[in-house]
C-alpha cells in the first residue's frame, strides 16, 4: 500500500457549525483512477479543496511522494503537479481562452514579461489534444457551457501534472463530450498519472475507476478495488441503508390537453417550438447541454425577451411576459441554477416559500406572518425538508434540501404545470430517489410536469413522453413505449431515428 | 448539521429571533446614544435644554428624511448619490413657481413632483439600460444641479409666499418642530413599509438575490423604479423643508449632502452590499450623528475635526463586527 | 485589427474624443494647434495618473474615494517640508510624496484586505480623515509660491522636447501601467481577482492582497499627484482637489472600466481622462456659459455610459445557426 | 464682571484672510479684557454649515455673533432666531439681509472696491507703457454675492476709464485648477489681453501662476484682491504689478469691537466706537464701511507679507 504518490491521513476540516471532514484517509496511486464516492455533503469537494491548498486542514497530514507537505495556497499544490477541475466552473468570463488556461502559470519571456504568443500557441496545442476546437483568443463569455468545461479541462492539463483531480466533471457535459473525457482519462492514466474522480453516476465509476474510496457525513467509510465490488455494495456503504427502485414511476391516468405551445420562436436561441402537455403527464425534454432546453422553458416562464408564438392553457391563449404572468397562469419553474435563480440564500425558509404569493398573505395591510409560517410548515413537512426550524436561513441547508425548498415554494402556489429543469443535477442517489418519488406524487395529485434532464436513465425512467432538442429545434418526439437510449441519443446528436 | 439543536418551528420563534437580531446592532447604537448624551451633558451645561435639543434636530431632520428611503434603496442593492442635486433642482423649481406667484400648496406640490421626476429618471436609466446605479447617479448628480444653474444662474429666489416658512421653521407643539414631527411620522411610515409590508419583503429579497426574486414573480425592475422614485419624492420633501428653513433658493443648496446621508445609512447598520439593515438602526444612527455633532458644536470643535470623528466612526462601525467575529472564531478554534 | 479597434468601446470613445477635439477646432482653430494639444495633455496629466490608479482599484471590484484627500494631504506635507527645509533635494521630496501616498493607500488596502469590509465605506471614511488631517497639520494655513523653493516649483514645468516634465511623467505612468497590466503576472491578477474572485482564489491568486496592491498603487500615484498638484498651482491648502475623486471615477466610467470589476483597459481609461480634459479645456474656449458647464458634463457622462452599456448587449451567445453562419464556421475549422 | 462672549463666524476655516481677521479679534480681546472670542466656521463654504454652527452658538447663549456670510439670504431665518433669543448679530466682510443683523461692516464701500479694481487694471496697463488696453475678470463662483456686487460696481465705474475695455468675465469657482484653466483660456482667447482682474484670493493666485507658466510675465498683468503673504512671490516675479486688499486684521478687530460695544450698549444708532479704528458711521440700512483698500506693490509687499 505504500506506493501511493499522494496520501491523506486523518485529515479534518471544520467549518463554523459543520465538521465537513472528520479524520479521513485517502490514497492515490500512479496510473490508477480512484473514485471518491459519497452522498451530497459527504465532504468530497471539501477534500478536493484541502488537497489543492484552497483550504488548510485543521488536523491530519498530507503526504506527497512519501514526504509530509503543507499547502499554504493553491500555488504550492500546483508547483508539485497537483491539478484539479473543480465542481463549480472556476473560469474568467472576460478573459481569453488562452489566458484562462494559463492563468496562475503564465509562460514568461526572459525579460520577466508574459509571453503571449507562446501562451496562445500552447493553448492551441492542448485544446486540439483534447479535440476541442476553438480560437484561443476568443473571450470566454462567448463560448457555450460545454466549451467552457473543455477550457477547464485544458487548464488542468496545462501543467505537467502528476495528480489530476476531477470533481463531478461530467455533470455539465453532453453525452458526446463525456465519451471524449473518458478517453482522456484513460490516456492520462496510461501516462502514469494518479487520478481522482468524483461522480454520482455509477456507470461512470464502473467504466473508469480502478479503486474506490467512500465517505459518509465527513467520515471515511472504506476503500477497495472496483473489481471486487458492485453497485449495491457501494450504495450501502454510502448511505448505510439500501435504496429501492430508482425510478418509481406510477401509472397515472392522463387527462385532456392542458398546455399548448405553438410555434414559439426566439431570434437567436430557438425556433418553431410546438408541443402540448396533458393533465397528469410527465413530459421529458432531452438534449445535449446548450441545445436550448432551458431557454425554451424560460421563455414559457416569461423570463426571456424577443419571443414570439402562442401559449394556450386549457384552450385559452395566455400572454406571458414575466414570471408573474406565468405564475398567475399556473405555470411554475424550478430552475437549473438553484442558488442563483431558485432561492434567496440569506432569507429564512419560510420567507422563501411565501415569496411568490406575498400579495395573498396580507392582513390589514401587513404581512401575515403566522399565515406565512403555516404555509411553510404545511409544504415543507409534505416535502420532508430537513431543517432545525422553518426560520433557518436557506444558506444553511444542503443542496438537496434547497431544491426541496424551491419545489415547496412552487407547490404552495397551487400550480397546474410545474417545469423541473435538471431537478436532480448534482443530487446524490438518496435524494434523487426522493425527488423522483415526489414527481410521481405530483402527477398523481393532478399536476402536469415538464422535466428537462440530461440524464438518459432519468428521462427514460420517468417520462410519459419525450421531446428531443438539438441546436434550438425540436427534432423528435417519442412515447414512453418507443423510446430507447439509442433512439434518443441519436436524435439529440443530430441524427435520425435508426430503424 | 447535527450540531444545530432542533427547535420547534413556531411563530414565537420568529419573534424571539427577530428580537435577537434587533438586540444586536440597535442595542449597541442605543448604548452609544446614551453614552453620548451623558458625556455631552457632562461637558456642556447647555446640552440638556429642550429648546437647544429641539434646535439641534434642525441640523439633521432633512437629511434623515432622505436617509429613510435611501436605506431601503441600499438594502435593495442600489444607491443614489444624486439626492443633493435633486434637492437643488426641486428647490429651484419651487423658487420659479413661487416667483410667478403660486400659492403655498402649488409650491410644495411642485417641489415634491420634481423630486419624484428626478428619482424616476434615475430609476428609468438604471432599469432600462441596466447601468449600475452608482454610475448613473454620478452623471445625474451633475445633470440635475447643472440644470439648476442653467435655470437660476446667479439669481437667488426669496419671494416665497407668506406662511411657507412654517415647514422649515414652524413648531407643531411646544418644542416639537414641524420638521421633527414630520420625520417621526415618516420614520414610522418607513418602518411599517420595510418591516411590515410585502413591499419591504420584496426589498430584502431583491437585495439578497435579484435573480431568484425575479424568478419568484417579483417585478424587480418595477420595484427598483418605485424605490428610486421614493428616494426622489423624499428628496423633494426635504427640499421643501430646507427651502423653507433657508427662506431662499440658490443652485448651490445642499452641496455635499449625499455623502452625509449615505454615512447615516451605513452607520445605521445597513449593508452597503445590500440585503441587510433596519429602519430602527438608521433612525438611531441619525440621532447619534445629530447628538455627536451638536455636542461637539457646543464645545466649538471645528467642523473638519468633527468630520474626522465621523470618518473614524464610519470605519469602526463596519470593522468592529468583523473584528469581533474574527476574535470569536479564533477563540472557537482554540477550544 | 483596425476594424476590431474601431468597433470596440475604446475605438468608439476615441472617435468621440477626436470629433469633439476637431469640432472645437472648427470654432477656434488655435485649439487644435500642437502647442495647445500639448497643454491640454499637460493639464490632464494629473487626472490621467489618478485614473490609472483608480482603474486598478475598480478592476478589483473596489472604489477609492479618498484619492483627492490623499492628494491634498500629501501635497500639504511635501509643501510644508519644502517650506521648512528648502535645501532638501527634490528627489527626496518626490520619494517622500510617493511614500506618504503609498502609506495612505495602504491604510485603505489593509482594511479591505484583512477585514474584508466594503471599500466604499472605508474610503468614504478615510476621505474625511485625510482631509481633516490636512487641516490639523497645516492649522488651516496656506503654503504659497514664495514659500516654496525654486526647484520645487520648476520641476514639473521643466520642458524636455517641448513638453513639460509633468506630461512626460503621465506618459511614463501610462507606459509602465500598460506594460504591467498586459505583461506582468502581477498586473493580470487585477483582472482575474476582479473578474471572478472565487476562481482567482482557486487559481492561487490572493484576492485580498491584489486589492491591497490596487489601493497601494492608487495611493502612491495620488501621493505623487499631491506633489505635482501643489507645485503646478504653486499653492497648498486644505481644499486642494476638493471633489476631484468624482472626476476620477467619472473618467474611469467613461473609459469603459466596469464598476463591477474585471473589465477595463489602460487605453480606455486614458481616453476617458482625455475626454474630460478636452471638455474642461474646450468649454471655456468656445465660450459656453459657466452656468451650462455642469449640466453638459453630467449629460456627457450619462450618454457615455449608456453607449458603453449598449455596446455590451450584442455579446449574447447564439444557439440557432443561421445558414450563412454555419458555412462560416465550417470553413474556419 | 461677566465675560462677554463674541463668536467670530467665518465662511470656512483654513482661509488665510479669516485667520488674519481672527488675529485682529484676539488683539481686541487683549485690549478689552472681558471678552471671550469663539472663532468658528464650517468645513466648506456652505450656508447649511454656517446655520448648524449658528444653532450651536444660540444654544451656548453667546452674547454676540459676528458673521461673514456664505449666503446673504439663507442665513436670515437662523440669525433672526438668534436675535430673538437676545443675541446681538453683526455681519462683516460678506453681509446678510438687513433684517437679520444690526450692523453690516463693509471692509470698504462696494463702489470703492469696484473702482479700485479698475484703477489697478489701469495702473497695470500704465506699467506696460500703454495708455489704453483691455482687461478681463476672473471671479469665484457665478453665485458668490460680493463678487457679483463688485463686478457690477466695476462695470459702472468703467465710464471713468474710457481707455479701458472689459472683454470677458469668467468663473474659476475658487478652485485652483479651474481658475488656472480659465485664466489660461482667457489669455488664449484674447491674445491682446493686458490685464486679468481677479477680486478673489484663489483666483488671483491661480491667474498669476498661469501667466508666469505661459511665460507672459510683463505682457499680461494680474491684479485684484489678495493677501500680501500669498502674493509676495508673484509681485517679485513680475506677474503682479500691484494689488489691493483691506487689512483683515483691522477688520477682525473692528468686528469684535463693534459686537462688544453693541452688547454693552455703547455708542449711538449712527455712530459706534471701534477702539483704535475710531468710530463707525452707520447709514439708515445699518451699513458701515471702513477705509479704502490698501494697495501693495513691490515696494511695500514684503513689509506686510509676514503680517497677513
Ligand atoms: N465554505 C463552507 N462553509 C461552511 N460549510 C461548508 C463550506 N463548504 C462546505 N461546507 C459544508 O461541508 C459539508 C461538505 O460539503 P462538500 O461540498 O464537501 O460536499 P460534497 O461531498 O462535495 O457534496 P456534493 O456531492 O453535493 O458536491 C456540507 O455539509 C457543506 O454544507
Ligand atoms: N456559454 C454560456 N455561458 C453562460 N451561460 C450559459 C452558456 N450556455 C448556456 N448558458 C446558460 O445555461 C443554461 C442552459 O442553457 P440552454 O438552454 O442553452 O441549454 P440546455 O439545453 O437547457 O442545457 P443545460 O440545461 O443542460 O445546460 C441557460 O440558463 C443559459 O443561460
Ligand atoms: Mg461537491
Ligand atoms: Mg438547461
Amino acid at each position: 500500500m505504500n506506493n501511493a504518490i499522494f496520501s491523506l491521513q486523518k485529515v479534518s476540516k471544520v467549518f463554523p457549525g459543520v465538521k465537513a471532514l472528520d479524520g479521513v484517509d485517502l490514497h492515490l496511486y500512479p496510473g490508477q483512477v480512484t473514485a471518491l464516492i459519497g452522498e451530497n455533503g459527504a465532504g468530497k469537494s471539501t477534500l478536493v479543496k484541502t488537497m489543492t491548498g484552497i483550504y488548510q486542514p485543521d488536523g491530519g497530514e498530507i503526504i506527497f511522494n512519501g514526504e509530509p507537505v503543507r499547502f499554504h495556497s493553491p500555488h504550492d499544490s500546483h508547483a508539485l503537479g497537483i491539478t484539479a477541475i473543480h465542481q463549480e466552473t472556476v473560469l474568467f468570463d472576460d478573459l481569453t481562452v488562452a489566458e484562462n488556461i494559463f492563468l496562475g502559470n503564465y509562460p514568461m519571456t526572459k525579460y520577466f514579461s508574459i509571453d503571449w504568443p507562446t501562451m496562445v500557441a500552447r493553448s492551441q496545442e492542448i485544446l486540439s489534444s483534447i479535440n476541442a476546437h476553438m480560437d484561443p483568443n476568443q473571450i470566454l463569455r462567448e463560448l457555450s457551457i460545454g466549451q467552457k468545461h473543455m477550457v477547464g479541462i485544458a487548464r488542468a492539463l496545462s501543467v505537467d501534472a502528476k495528480v489530476v483531480i476531477l470533481d463531478e466533471p461530467t455533470a455539465a457535459l453532453s453525452h458526446h463530450e463525456i465519451h471524449e473525457l473518458y478517453e482522456l482519462v484513460n490516456t492520462l492514466k496510461g501516462q502514469g498519472k494518479a487520478i481522482m474522480f468524483i461522480t454520482h453516476k455509477f456507470d461512470e465509476i464502473f467504466a473508469l475507476a480502478d479503486r474506490y474510496t467512500v465517505f459518509r457525513d465527513g467520515c471515511y467509510v472504506g476503500e477497495g478495488f472496483i473489481k471486487d465490488t458492485n453497485e449495491a455494495h457501494l450504495v450501502e456503504m454510502m448511505v448505510a441503508r439500501s435504496i429501492e427502485a430508482t425510478y418509481p414511476k406510477k401509472d397515472v391516468e392522463i387527462g385532456e390537453t392542458l398546455l399548448e405551445v405553438d410555434r414559439l420562436c426566439h431570434t437567436t436561441e430557438f425556433d418553431n417550438i410546438s408541443f402540448s402537455l396533458r393533465k397528469g403527464e410527465i413530459l421529458g425534454v432531452y438534449g445535449l447541454v446548450g441545445s436550448g432546453r432551458t431557454e425554451v422553458m424560460q421563455a414559457l416562464f416569461g423570463t426571456s425577451n424577443h419571443v414570439t408564438g402562442t401559449v394556450t392553457m386549457s384552450g385559452e391563449e395566455v400572454i406571458i411576459r414575466s414570471p408573474k404572468d406565468a405564475i398567475d397562469n399556473g405555470i411554475v419553474y424550478v430552475p437549473e441554477e438553484r442558488q442563483k435563480q431558485g432561492v434567496v440564500l440569506e432569507l429564512p425558509i419560510y420567507q422563501n416559500i411565501s415569496l411568490p404569493q406575498m400579495a395573498r398573505l396580507v392582513k390589514r395591510g401587513q404581512v401575515d406572518q403566522e399565515g406565512e409560517m403555516a404555509l411553510a410548515r404545511q409544504y415543507c413537512e409534505r416535502l420532508q425538508v430537513k431543517s432545525s426550524s422553518w426560520n433557518e436561513k436557506v444558506m444553511n441547508l444542503s443542496g438537496g434540501n434547497q431544491q426541496k425548498v424551491v419545489i415547496a415554494k412552487w407547490l404552495a402556489t397551487n400550480p397546474k404545470v410545474i417545469i423541473l429543469d435538471e431537478p436532480t443535477k448534482g443530487i446524490d442517489i438518496g435524494s434523487k430517489a426522493a425527488v423522483h418519488e415526489f414527481m410521481s406524487e405530483l402527477v398523481d395529485s393532478g399536476l402536469s410536469v415538464i422535466m428537462v434532464s440530461s440524464e438518459l436513465p432519468e428521462i427514460l425512467g420517468m417520462s410519459d413522453r419525450i421531446l428531443v432538442m438539438n441546436e434550438g429545434l425540436i427534432v423528435g418526439e417519442l412515447s414512453r413505449a418507443e423510446a430507447t437510449p439509442e433512439k434518443v441519443v441519436s436524435l439529440a446528436t443530430g441524427g435520425t431515428i435508426p430503424c | 448539521m447535527d450540531t444545530i439543536t432542533k427547535k420547534a418551528a413556531t411563530p414565537d420563534f420568529i419573534l424571539a429571533s427577530k428580537l435577537q437580531a434587533l438586540l444586536r446592532w440597535e442595542t449597541f447604537l442605543i448604548l452609544i446614544v446614551v453614552l453620548v448624551c451623558v458625556m455631552n451633558s457632562y461637558l456642556s451645561p447647555y446640552f440638556l435644554d429642550p429648546w437647544n435639543l429641539s434646535d439641534a434636530t434642525f441640523n439633521f431632520t432633512e437629511k434623515a428624511l432622505i436617509a429613510l428611503p435611501m436605506a431601503m434603496l441600499i438594502i435593495a442593492k442600489e444607491i443614489d448619490i444624486s439626492v443633493a442635486a435633486i434637492i437643488s433642482l426641486s428647490s429651484t423649481f419651487m423658487g420659479l413657481v413661487a416667483q410667478m406667484g403660486a400659492p403655498i400648496y402649488v409650491v410644495v406640490l411642485v417641489g415634491i413632483l420634481i423630486g419624484a421626476g428626478c428619482g424616476l429618471f434615475n430609476g428609468v436609466l438604471v432599469t432600462r439600460f441596466k447601468i449600475p446605479s452608482i454610475v448613473v447617479t454620478i452623471g445625474t448628480m451633475s445633470l440635475f444641479r447643472g440644470v439648476s444653474y442653467i435655470l437660476l444662474g446667479d439669481q437667488v429666489v426669496r419671494d416665497y409666499p407668506d406662511g411657507f416658512d412654517f415647514f422649515g421653521q414652524g413648531y407643531v407643539y411646544w418644542v416639537f418642530s414641524f420638521e421633527l414631527v414630520l420625520f417621526v411620522f415618516f420614520a414610522l411610515v418607513f418602518y411599517w413599509l420595510l418591516h411590515r409590508t410585502t413591499f419591504g419583503r420584496y426589498t430584502y429579497a431583491i437585495g439578497n438575490n435579484p435573480m431568484a426574486s425575479y424568478y419568484s414573480g417579483i417585478k424587480v425592475d418595477k420595484h427598483r423604479l418605485i424605490l428610486f422614485t421614493l428616494v426622489g419624492v423624499m428628496s423633494g420633501v426635504a427640499a421643501v423643508l430646507l427651502t423653507s428653513r433657508l427662506g431662499s433658493t440658490r443652485p448651490s443648496i445642499a452641496m455635499g449632502w449625499e455623502l452625509s446621508i449615505i454615512t447615516m445609512v451605513v452607520l445605521g447598520g445597513v449593508s452597503i452590499l445590500g440585503g441587510r439593515g433596519t429602519i430602527a438602526g438608521v433612525v438611531l444612527a441619525v440621532i447619534l450623528m445629530g447628538l455627536v455633532t451638536f455636542g461637539m458644536g457646543l464645545l466649538n470643535i471645528p467642523g473638519i475635526v468633527m468630520s474626522i470623528i465621523v470618518g473614524v466612526m464610519l470605519i469602526s462601525v463596519v470593522s468592529l463586527p468583523v473584528l469581533i467575529t474574527m476574535y470569536k472564531t479564533k477563540k472557537a478554534k482554540a477550544l | 485589427m483596425l476594424r476590431r479597434f474601431i468597433y470596440s468601446r475604446e475605438g468608439v470613445l476615441s472617435i468621440i474624443v477626436l470629433v469633439m477635439f476637431f469640432g472645437v477646432g472648427v470654432i477656434n482653430p488655435d485649439f487644435i494647434s500642437l502647442s495647445n494639444s500639448v497643454s491640454i495633455f499637460n493639464d490632464t496629466s494629473i487626472l490621467i495618473m489618478l485614473v490609472l490608479g483608480q482603474m486598478m482599484v475598480i478592476l478589483t471590484r473596489c472604489i477609492d474615494l479618498s484619492v483627492a484627500a490623499n492628494v491634498a494631504f500629501t501635497g500639504m506635507v511635501v509643501a510644508m517640508v519644502n517650506q521648512y527645509f528648502p535645501e532638501l533635494n527634490m528627489a527626496i521630496l518626490i520619494l517622500l510624496s510617493l511614500v506618504i501616498g503609498a502609506f495612505l493607500g495602504a491604510i485603505n488596502g489593509l482594511f479591505v484586505w484583512l477585514l474584508k469590509v466594503p471599500s466604499i465605506v472605508i474610503t468614504l471614511g478615510t476621505m474625511s480623515i485625510y482631509r481633516g488631517a490636512t487641516f490639523l497639520l497645516s492649522d488651516g494655513a496656506w503654503v504659497n509660491s514664495h514659500q516654496m523653493s525654486e526647484s520645487f516649483i520648476a520641476l514639473p514645468r521643466f520642458e524636455m522636447l517641448s513638453m513639460p516634465v509633468l506630461a512626460w511623467m503621465a506618459i511614463a505612468a501610462i507606459i509602465i501601467v500598460f506594460w504591467a497590466m498586459k505583461y506582468s503576472v502581477w498586473g493580470r491578477n487585477f483582472y482575474s481577482a476582479g473578474g471572478n474572485p472565487m476562481a482567482a482564489f482557486y487559481a492561487g491568486v490572493n484576492v485580498g492582497k491584489v486589492q491591497f496592491y490596487a489601493f497601494l498603487v492608487s495611493g502612491t500615484l495620488a501621493g505623487l499627484c499631491g506633489y505635482l498638484w501643489v507645485s503646478r498651482f504653486a499653492v497648498a491648502y486644505v481644499d486642494v482637489a476638493n471633489g476631484f475623486e468624482l472626476q476620477v471615477v467619472a473618467a474611469c466610467v467613461i473609459g469603459g472600466i466596469s464598476i463591477v470589476g474585471g473589465v477595463g483597459t489602460v487605453v480606455g481609461c486614458v481616453i476617458g481622462a482625455l475626454f474630460i480634459g478636452v471638455v474642461n479645456n474646450a468649454l471655456p474656449i468656445i465660450g459656453v456659459s459657466p452656468f451650462w458647464q455642469m449640466a453638459i458634463s453630467g449629460l456627457v457622462i450619462i450618454i457615455a455610459v449608456i453607449a458603453n452599456a449598449s455596446s455590451d448587449k450584442d455579446k449574447a451567445r447564439i444557439i440557432l445557426r443561421k445558414p450563412s453562419e454555419s458555412i462560416d464556421s465550417a470553413q474556419s475549422h | 464682571a461677566d465675560q462677554v462672549r463674541v463668536a467670530l463666524l467665518v465662511k470656512a476655516l483654513g482661509i488665510g484672510f479669516f485667520e488674519a481677521a481672527y488675529r485682529g479679534a484676539e488683539e481686541a480681546r487683549k485690549e478689552l479684557g472681558d471678552v471671550d472670542i469663539i472663532y468658528t466656521g464650517p468645513t466648506s463654504t456652505t450656508a447649511e454649515g454656517q446655520i448648524e454652527i449658528i444653532n450651536s452658538l444660540i444654544a451656548q447663549r453667546v452674547d454676540a455673533i459676528a458673521v461673514s456670510a456664505n449666503d446673504a439670504d439663507a442665513l436670515v431665518p437662523s440669525l433672526k432666531k438668534a436675535q430673538q433669543r437676545g443675541i446681538k448679530v453683526i455681519s462683516w466682510d460678506s453681509g446678510v439681509g438687513k433684517e437679520a443683523r444690526q450692523i453690516h461692516l463693509n471692509p470698504s464701500s462696494n463702489s470703492l472696491i469696484g473702482e479700485m479694481n479698475v484703477q489697478l487694471a489701469a495702473d497695470a496697463i500704465k506699467a506696460k507703457g500703454k495708455t489704453s488696453g483691455t482687461f478681463a475678470i476672473l471671479s469665484a463662483t457665478p453665485t458668490s454675492t460680493n463678487q457679483n456686487i463688485w463686478i457690477g460696481e466695476m462695470k459702472k465705474s468703467l465710464s471713468k476709464f474710457p481707455n479701458l475695455k472689459l472683454v470677458d468675465t469668467v468663473y474659476g469657482d475658487d478652485l485652483a485648477d479651474k481658475s488656472f484653466r480659465e485664466a489660461t483660456a482667457l489669455i488664449k482667447n484674447h491674445p491682446d489681453l493686458d490685464v486679468i482682474v481677479a477680486p478673489t484670493t484663489v483666483g488671483i493666485l491661480a491667474a498669476a501662476q498661469a501667466v508666469s507658466d505661459l511665460g507672459l510675465t510683463g505682457k499680461v498683468y494680474v491684479t485684484g484682491l489678495g493677501l500680501p503673504s500669498e502674493l509676495a512671490g508673484h509681485v517679485h516675479s513680475g506677474a503682479i504689478h500691484s494689488f489691493a486688499i483691506w487689512n483683515p486684521i483691522d477688520l477682525g478687530y473692528s468686528a469684535t469691537m463693534l459686537a462688544y460695544n453693541l452688547v454693552k450698549g455703547k455708542g449711538t444708532k449712527t455712530d459706534i466706537p471701534m477702539g483704535r479704528m475710531g468710530t463707525l458711521h452707520v447709514d439708515e440700512n445699518g451699513d458701515g464701511a471702513m477705509a479704502k483698500p490698501f494697495i501693495y506693490d513691490a515696494s511695500n509687499v514684503d513689509e506686510f507679507s509676514s503680517v497677513f
